[in-house]
């Protein structure tokens, strides 16, 4: 649980094997950090000393780069929002007009509005966890014999699917040494091999066709390819039990 | 009549509705089966018992008290279940309150992207799909599921405290 | 101690032991857990509910009430929120994506017989008989239900999330 106070301790990357993927633990996006950095300075919420908080902010950034964090592009989009602020407040303002509502013209109110409504659904979520954390104390059992027995084989949803091949991505990660220029392969061409397999072959892991994968295009186009070839209704993919091997199997013609 | 309720809500894997007893009871009027129903409730709890009966989701549900986890866990030998991240929370609250809400939407709230949570609430039938958007490109609606009530023990989307109370607190937090 | 015994009892899959208690309570003497669970027995079969616990294979166990099995077979009966297996699950989606659609094409997809599974979605309605397929043997035609859109909140078919959608969602996380 990441309440107000676990965020001060700042940065807990954490380094997977092989030192090359770094996750970040504390803060889920930038309006996360930019509340940190609110709170920690102890400032008001409708007076952002934009100038501070913003070279706090950049400075993060460097740090996540510096541990080859991959920053995704709402990081540098609001690096850039928080600049544009800071130039617009170093601009001389006009004067206000009498009776004008005083932040009608602060350039931070946006940004302030969209921390608030942040923090909003971040209190809300906590309010979740809590309740989850009831419901954790109690179990509901019914007798046995009253379920309903779930059949042989077991299908496999899209999410199944999809959680398999997130799977696959992921030992792929943890286990890449360098991403070596690979010929580019196209999922015509992944089709086709594909096919060739099954000339051969009745029934195959499903994991089996990404061990020989180098790069995550690889991996992308091989997962396309089956889905093409499931929707061409020449394969399909099941289950012997839940959370089992999934299996790819050539569907035969019929006579 | 309350034995045989009793009997049911035990039995049954969902919460059961009032309605789902009209068709076992059908001689009986709407009326006597929800007073059954009352009674039921509020006997069964009264005793010093293990279980409770619980409104949930529309429909009873018969739990065992919050005050006995640490042994019910000893016995089981289980450790507490497979939480939902602050991620998929934060998510999921966004869905609740906001829906039927559009995964760009989610994104406009949480200031990143959210389909990864979104995978894993839809795998856990926390979140469904409620239709599509009629703007370009139609987008799909999400909401939260009957399994969202039961999994956080809530007989509907009113139990929630509203949104305003949250809001009150951010401004006092900031 | 009742009261944790009885929840113990509630949630077991298995008929309790007097030795599994002891492993709970480990500074109770055997005497004092053999006596705890006699009034036990005593106190919830002597109340008029709808469950008893009895001794069965050495063990504790809970069940429902004999006299009260044609009211809870009703009940199953009729119970809609009655989970689909899986295998009816994939059936309704080939049938949904692909229809109008005969058996033997959802065989084709599916690679399994799928006639007790279709016989189940149109039990409940799911599914319908769109009419017949002017080849040999003239097969049924099948195809999703207005109740298929309702039990699934879709305003019409084309509601329905493409595979595409699903491939988007996956792409967005590398």
């Amino acid at each position: 649980m990441q309440s107000g106070e676990d965020l001060n301790q700042d940065f807990r990357p954490e380094t997977e094997a092989g030192g090359l993927t770094i996750r970040l633990d504390v803060f889920q996006g930038p309006l996360d950090l930019l509340l940190h950095l609110i709170k920690r300075e102890e400032v008001d919420i409708w007076n952002i000393p934009i100038a501070r908080i913003t070279e706090q902010y950049l400075e993060y950034l460097e740090i996540m780069k510096e541990l080859n964090i991959n920053v995704a592009a709402e990081w540098l989009v609001m690096a850039s929002t928080l600049i544009f602020i800071k130039s617009r407040m170093l601009l001389p303002r006009e004067p206000a007009p009498e009776n004008a509502e005083e932040t009608e013209d602060d350039p931070r109110t946006e940004l302030v509005y969209q921390l608030l409504e942040h923090q909003k659904f971040k209190n809300a979520a906590e309010m979740l966890f809590t309740r989850e954390e009831v419901e954790n104390a109690v179990w509901n059992r019914p007798p046995d014999e009253v379920l309903e027995d779930g059949g042989d084989v077991i299908a496999v949803t899209l999410f199944d699917l999809l959680r398999a091949f997130q799977e696959v991505v992921r030992r792929f990660e943890s286990q890449r040494v360098m991403e070596v220029a690979q010929e580019e392969v196209t999922i015509e061409q992944k089709i086709e091999d594909i096919r060739k397999c099954f000339l051969v072959h009745d029934q195959l892991q499903f994991s089996s066709f990404f061990t020989a994968a180098s790069s995550k295009r690889y991996i992308i186009v091989t997962f396309l390819a089956l889905l093409e070839l499931v929707r061409l209704r020449e394969i399909w993919l099941f289950q012997q039990q839940v959370f089992e091997e999934i299996q790819v199997s050539r569907i035969k013609e019929s006579a | 009549m309350q034995a045989v309720m009793e009997a049911i809500i035990y039995v049954a894997e969902e919460p059961v509705k009032a309605e789902q007893f009209q068709e076992v009871f059908p001689e009986e009027s709407p009326e006597a089966i929800r007073r059954a129903l009352a009674e039921l409730l509020e006997s069964f709890n009264a005793r010093p018992g293990g279980m409770w009966i619980r409104e949930v989701a529309g429909g009873y549900r018969m739990t065992t008290r919050p005050e006995h986890h640490e042994q019910i866990r000893a016995y089981l030998k289980t450790r507490p279940g497979a939480k939902l991240s602050m991620a998929a929370l934060e998510t999921l609250a966004v869905i609740a309150y906001k829906q039927p809400v559009t995964l760009a939407e989610i994104l406009a709230i949480r200031g990143k992207k959210s389909s990864s949570s979104l995978q894993t609430l839809l795998e856990r039938k926390l979140v469904c799909i409620l239709g599509r958007k009629e703007v370009v490109g139609r987008p799909i609606l999400y909401g939260t599921s009957r399994e969202f009530l039961i999994h956080f023990g809530l007989n509907s989307l009113a139990d929630l405290p509203t949104l305003e109370e949250f809001a009150q607190m951010a401004g006092d937090q900031l």
